[in-house]
């Protein structure tokens, strides 16, 4: 039964709140800009409760089951997290009262920011990006007017591994920088002789994943470091991948100037059907003057009067990058997070994230190909075409939802064909991981023996295979006719 | 601490199936002087001291609820139904990522097409994305979209100065990695009339903000043909809420509208998240920037919702995206969306109406009050839910005041983003501010500039 | 695919949550009085989270869909009651505090008993009863107190209506009562006679519930009770159908003595899957000095200090009902509704709620034969074999559920052969009733033409038909092993 | 207000299908006189103003965030998990009724076959119903119960005075209707072993309660051998989170375990609703008062749960059911067993010696008092989680200084309860109490008694 749409579910006349009357005298509103209705639906309450109900029993979240969806690092979101950014001290404060009255917010922000400090080996970090991918732009903004300031401006290439995620080159782009692919070598690193021969004086930076797409850690990554920065270059770590590192290694002690965490994957903060995230940067001490604005700052002993922490603006910051302070109901979520933790939790959680991983690895690499079969970090890559068939990753991915599970990511990174990219996140139970992998396995059996059921797959779900072609071509991307 | 979800003789079957003697032998890849750092982290806390050390710390604020407050300048204090949390609580949303497998993300994917529904009808446009992070970005974006389809020679975004300095700041550092720039005059007071007559063949766009940032509606009837006519395109950037009541900017041509969504549902949470609207005219979807959710339907024939246009995005096209945005603030436009069912179509019409009556209300009684002028320079232009009120003293001052002597958190000191403005506060009144509220306002600034005023 | 237990779940040394160190010195625990293991299992967050998640997603609320549960008033639950009552300073508080410091919840208390007398016509009310038939129970035993006061204590007989809900005899019993049933007429009403049959000096009360479990406004309701009142017995109202009365009459305008209310059911607090409940007993003034203690009351203004409200115990109380001062949780959020609502919201409700059940009554009643077809109230009970069919009512509920519907209760009340009992209250939209018409009288079709559809039903829900004799014949009611 | 469902076209078309002219006709039943009163109600209030008068309203209450607290005596401050508030929020699950309909709930059905599982290895009992309402009344049924086994000649329960005085209230007024009655001794320091001798001909039961109302542990091993030698039946009152720790009462033979299970996860809330436990023995199952679920197959040999043996109910047996119960506390149940399953095997024993613990720090250390003395009469006994503490001064007075002058929320007043006691205090420490708040109160009890015992 598909769920009918508010406007379907809508008549006239119906309410679901209850405003005051007016208490005041009446004033006298501008009649030529005034509109007749302003289109939206009338449902009585019950009527709102049931439809986002039955939506939500027609989606699947982290909460339902497995969802090794790699490179999201869909972790378990911590409960206690919601509850306190809920507390009202923390949800009901404005970014504009005065910093007296704000000081636990303020205190909580400066205490985040020293924790990914310490967690990245950066010497600054700002939490105003409010993505990975403006965390990136962010980041490029910073490369250009650190190179601006030092007279500079003309080196506009940035190099970007091919197994680089796609808003690596798009980030490059709206900086303004053109971006240039390095090729993978044989072991899934980065090639280094085409590092070699990128270098050259138009060398603005790298963006560098690691671990990599491909789940694999840079096996020389400090020579790849030294070569870009020895021509002038600066080199950005794409955090997205920090799951796999907290308390393992820090980057700022591998080399990287500057780096976003995602809080929405690392630091366990929800992903919330897409969003909101949060993307702080952190900033080795070159690159730390021109983090974006604003940071907070705590006063030495001798200038606290009531506020003892601050917003400053870096030195040379670009600017802003959001609206006001950043995501602040996700500092309160990913803060919560870390105290919880504590440095061996979170060394823990790393460990078993690489463990499940791993454990995967071994066991699905027979009926799925891995192209780089060696030791991987928090995630892997396969190839979904199960050996001895023709079905494609889409369709072990559609049928692996049939068996309950939420499929890998299909078909990224884009130098492994057909990929399907494994992420299980250190929360998952070795019980969950055996019946994936049996279910993978019986997947691979039936593409080589049913192959139809796969491409017909799924068929336990709310919906059948979809048509995306149709959706594209007709474009009905709103109600179609106005409400009567 | 760590919690533990794996039992020892797992853990070592595990190692077993892998072929390493220990899980740390896994990281052997990573250079041995990094390698298992000894962080100073604070130690971990159990979850009784994580409650109440986070109670604590949520104390050190004042609230918006310890007593009456008149902030807004882009973050605003509106009702919001008990119908948001509770579908923003449902785990299958809130835990979910982007819908990229929509077989197990109909629930979110039809709840955007209907946000898209419901944004498209509010602003009056064809076509919305499934949201941006927020409104300065989202006012970014559409800079980006309009400079794009201006072409090369037309690099110049005009920009109202009466938008919101925040947003103005953003949209700066967003072209900072273009050869474009932002422009546009000094003057706060100058209308949409006034600038329209700026837009000359460098302009990519004219940026106008209604209400703007100081509260004036904008009456921008006839503002498009003339910026079409000069080859630019219009962005409006709007307050959802006023289009309850007020003309959508589609009515009167505009290309491009964006808005902050945070009024929508959204607790103001220090200023973030929330969600940035994004709405454009149909000509432009193949150029829109983040998620699009369009109808479809499955091999049986059920109607089913899909990620659409995708060709657009960064994980497809690259470096050619239309913009690099990944992650938006999807589970903010759930809010939204549940937001605006459950208002509908009477409920935000009478939310605009009190915001309107009750910002006029405050803003006739302020100034009656000797030493305070409302909207000095132009007191007849008409205003929605903010004014502003030029003081006998320092903004500064008197927020204080109203702070430590009457409990009231005041207005926005203007002079922290106009430093000609030290003496003005920007005062919004809301449907969340009974009449009482507004009276003790009113006493407490009566108060403050008769004893203080003189010196 | 059915889910795990807990206990299935559950692995050795695994935690879900994180407690403090013990900060004090460790005290000698008597060795002997330790057990080695208290039987627990072990789990993760995730796996709770998933588990429950999973385990709701089985279930059917009034938030999922229609729920025409007869006698049961399944009405809305505003979703601003359930924040209300979670508000620390109505949650996180002790009823052993000083009353100086509870007096939001005393006043709280006050204002609802207050309403409560209002809209039953009382002259007080207890909020003690946790639930409908603890109302019951309670009013039964101050009946035995208010006779035994006055020499009667002979007085061993309650009249109970054939009709009535089996907690009312119940009640009865445990009140050490004998429980005399009085046959209805041919109309659906008490049947008079019978009455004046039964009234004798062993008389001790009724227990009379109008409107009636068929749904049915007693038509000669004050004579029924001038004939009670005469041979001294006292009138109790079983006030589990007063949505259809609320603002609508007065239970005390017609000469009830006694009456409870359930919170849960006209004052929408959530049933939670079968509780808790809460049923405050309204009485009029010769019973309400035998009400249960506490009762809250406001001290004259020459008393007050800083405390205005107290807890009080009426003069000649028959003691406590529960541990504390009753279910203060469900007084919040019918408080809440109350003041929402106001008189003519309360009226507008009752009012809906009967304009729908006559409207479900109507449109039913040619494929369901209604026995005592006359205007209803709030409810109407059909027979559920539908005309020309030979299917059972059980059938027809369970195919129901194939449309999406939580089936109407069945075989209640007992007066009524293959009785359906529907109720549909006053929020439905007429979509939905014109929907649940449309699916009932497919149903009858079906009945009639493919009866073995209904007895194979229901086939869409997350379980076939259950085997209910071979649970109470197994009688499984824990997991069967220790876990080792 | 009223929130209207239907149009009036819609309500045209439903009054014409009855065939009536107005939904007011609906009501000609009633007595004129009777029909549509003027009810004296406040008027309806926005849900803004809803909201603004409960936040109002709850804070004219001091919580027990707000400072230590230190009030027991049969209501608990425990740490609350935060997954348990997520399961209570559900939908499916709170507005749901009582699972008759087993197809549609087998959610709740399942979770209430687990709380039962769990109950019954905590209590070492077989059997255990869905729940009954709370404490008090579980232990009324459980006296209904015994009286019933016991038949005719035994007709009294003998309770020891130690057992909570809310619960005797509440057994007392439930066998007001019946010829049985509720017996005991004054003397509140009686132990098991001393009340076993005074089972006689005429007792269908011993009711003991532990810890007990004062905290004393009640060593009951070898007690359920003399009661049944003498033909009763041995009905154990518990503290839930003791049996964490502590022998359960089914290893020393008890007849039926009764709880209020408030501590499991449920907020104080003002005492209610909570949830009663109840345990029993196999013998007694078709004697079991409430809802029982038991497993069973569907018509496909799927495994599934349905309620069983309801000829034990009201709604089957009618005047001859084991009780009247029918709402019950099943999301009360379900909190408790989110409760169990979180904090889990290892939890539960951890906080119950938290609370061992804590509270004998807090009982040496205010024994270490001058003027206060611990346990008075039997110092040596075993306790957990609360005691007795003998001041200089009335209780009430200094928990009115606590209150006042340290901002603490002091013990149960015993005088409230016993007469004889009103110097005493009863202090409960939990693992909510960090050393440095039982520090404050040992200070605060220092101070009070000092300035204030010689008058
Ligand atoms: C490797 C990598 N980089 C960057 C991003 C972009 O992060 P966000 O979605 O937070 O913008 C992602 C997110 O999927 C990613 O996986
Ligand atoms: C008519 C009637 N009386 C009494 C009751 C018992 O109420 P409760 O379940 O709250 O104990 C019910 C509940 O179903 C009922 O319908």
């Amino acid at each position: 039964m598909s769920e009918p749409t508010l406007y379907e579910l809508s008549a006239t006349g119906r309410k679901a709140v209850s405003l005051p009357e007016c208490d005041v005298k009446l004033a006298t509103i501008p009649e030529h800009l005034i509109r007749a209705d302003n289109g939206l639906p009338e449902l009585t309450e019950q009527q709102i409760v049931r439809h986002y109900l039955r939506l939500s029993q027609r989606n699947f979240g982290v909460d339902c089951g497995f969802y090794p969806l790699g490179s999201c690092t869909m972790k378990h979101n911590p409960k206690t997290s919601e509850q306190t950014a809920r507390l009202p001290g923390f949800a009901q404060i404005h970014p504009f009262q005065d910093e007296a009255i704000v000081q636990g917010a303020l205190q909580l922000m400066f205490e985040l920011q020293e924790q990914l400090k310490e967690i990245g080996g950066f010497e600054a970090v700002s939490l105003q990006p409010t993505a990975g991918a403006q965390g990136e732009l962010t980041a490029l903004l910073m490369i250009r007017a650190y190179h601006a300031a030092r007279g500079e401006g003309h080196r506009n290439e940035i190099l970007i591994p091919d197994s680089a995620h796609g808003t690596n080159p798009a980030s490059a782009t709206m900086a303004g920088y053109i971006a240039v692919e390095v090729p993978s070598d044989g072991r899934g690193n980065v090639d280094l002789d085409a590092v070699r021969a990128a270098c050259s004086g138009r060398l603005a930076g790298i963006m560098l994943t690691n671990p990599n797409t491909l789940g694999l850690f840079e096996e020389r990554v400090e020579e790849l470091v030294g070569l870009v920065r020895e021509s002038g270059g600066v080199v950005y770590g794409d955090g997205a991948n920090m799951n796999a590192l907290t308390a393992i290694a820090r980057p700022g002690d591998l080399g990287i100037d500057l780096m976003h965490f995602n809080l929405h994957k690392t630091f366990a903060t929800p992903h919330g059907g897409g969003g909101p995230g949060s993307g702080p940067l952190g900033a080795s001490s070159q690159l730390a003057p021109y983090l974006p604005s604003p940071i907070v700052e705590r006063l030495p002993e001798d200038k606290k009067g009531s506020v003892e922490y601050t917003l400053t603006c870096p030195s040379h910051s670009i600017g802003r990058m959001s609206s006001f302070h950043g995501s602040f109901g996700m500092f309160v979520r990913a803060y919560s997070y870390l105290r919880r933790l504590g440095a061996p939790g979170l060394r823990a959680a790393a460990i078993d994230a690489v463990l499940n991983s791993n454990y995967l690895r071994v066991r699905l690499r027979d009926d799925y190909p891995v192209p780089f079969d060696r030791t991987c970090m928090h995630e892997f890559v396969c190839e979904g075409q199960p050996k001895g068939s023709e079905v494609r990753a889409i369709d072990v991915s559609k049928r692996l939802m049939d068996f309950g599970f939420h499929p890998p990511t299909n078909y990224f990174p884009l130098t492994v064909r057909e990929a399907l990219m494994i992420e299980p996140t250190e929360n998952e139970c070795k019980a969950t991981l055996d019946a994936f992998v049996e279910a993978m396995r019986a997947i691979a059996k039936e593409a080589r023996e049913e192959p139809g059921r796969l491409r017909e797959a799924p068929s336990a779900t709310p919906v059948r295979r979809l048509d995306e072609v149709r959706a594209a071509r007709e474009l009905t991307v709103c109600e179609p006719t106005l409400r009567t | 601490m760590s919690f533990t979800t794996h039992t020892k003789d797992e853990r070592r079957a595990m190692l077993d199936a892998i072929g390493v003697a220990s899980a740390e032998a896994l990281f052997d890849d990573i250079p041995l002087h990094a390698r298992f750092p000894d962080l100073e982290l604070p130690p971990a806390i159990s979850d009784i001291e994580l409650e109440r050390t986070f109670r604590r710390l949520s104390q050190r604020n004042v609230t918006l609820d310890d007593g009456p407050s008149f902030l807004g300048a882009g973050c605003y204090r509106h009702f919001i139904p008990a119908t948001v949390d509770y579908v923003l609580q449902r785990g299958e949303f809130y835990t979910s990522y982007t819908p990229y497998q929509p077989e197990l993300s109909q629930g979110m994917l039809q709840a955007m097409f209907e946000y898209q529904s419901m944004i498209c009808r509010l602003t009056g446009m064809e076509v919305s994305n499934a949201s941006h992070y927020d409104g300065a970005t989202s006012l970014a974006e559409a800079a980006l979209l309009a400079l794009d389809e201006a072409g090369k020679n037309r690099s110049r975004i005009l920009i109202s100065p009466a938008v919101h300095p925040h947003y103005r700041d953003v949209v700066a550092t967003y072209l900072s990695g273009t050869q474009a720039s932002l422009i546009g005059p000094e003057d706060t007071t100058l209308s949409a009339a006034d600038l329209v007559g700026k837009v000359c063949e460098e302009t990519a766009a004219l940026v106008i903000q209604t209400p703007n940032f100081f509260g004036y509606l904008e009456d921008l009837n006839g503002i498009a043909e003339k910026v079409h006519a000069r080859g630019a395109l219009l962005i409006v950037l709007v307050d959802p809420i006023m289009l309850g009541l007020f003309q959508p900017p589609g009515s009167y041509g505009a290309d491009i509208v964006v808005a902050d969504g945070q009024s929508l549902g959204i607790a103001p949470s220090f200023g973030g998240p929330s969600v940035g609207i994004f709405a454009t005219r149909r000509a432009y979807i193949r150029r829109l920037v983040g998620r699009l959710v369009g109808k479809t339907t499955d091999v049986e024939g059920q109607r089913g919702y899909v990620l659409t246009l995708a060709t657009r995005e960064q994980h497809i096209r690259r470096a050619k995206a239309t913009s690099n945005i990944c992650t938006n603030s999807a589970l903010g436009a759930l809010a939204a969306a549940t937001y605006l069912a459950t208002l509908g179509r009477q409920g935000l019409r009478q939310v605009a109406e009190l915001c309107y009556h009750k910002s006029h209300y405050a803003a006739v009684r302020i100034a009656a009050l000797p030493r305070c002028s409302v909207n000095p320079v132009t007191p007849d232009r008409p205003f929605f839910k903010e004014f502003s009120v030029e003081l006998p003293l320092p903004a500064a001052e008197v927020n204080q005041a109203l702070q430590k002597e009457f409990g009231i958190i005041g207005g926005y000191d203007l002079g922290r983003s106009y430093p000609a403005m030290t003496n003005r506060l920007l005062i919004a009144a809301t449907e969340m501010n009974p009449r009482e509220e507004i009276d003790r306002l009113v006493e407490a600034l009566e108060q403050i500039t008769a004893s203080r005023a003189v010196r």
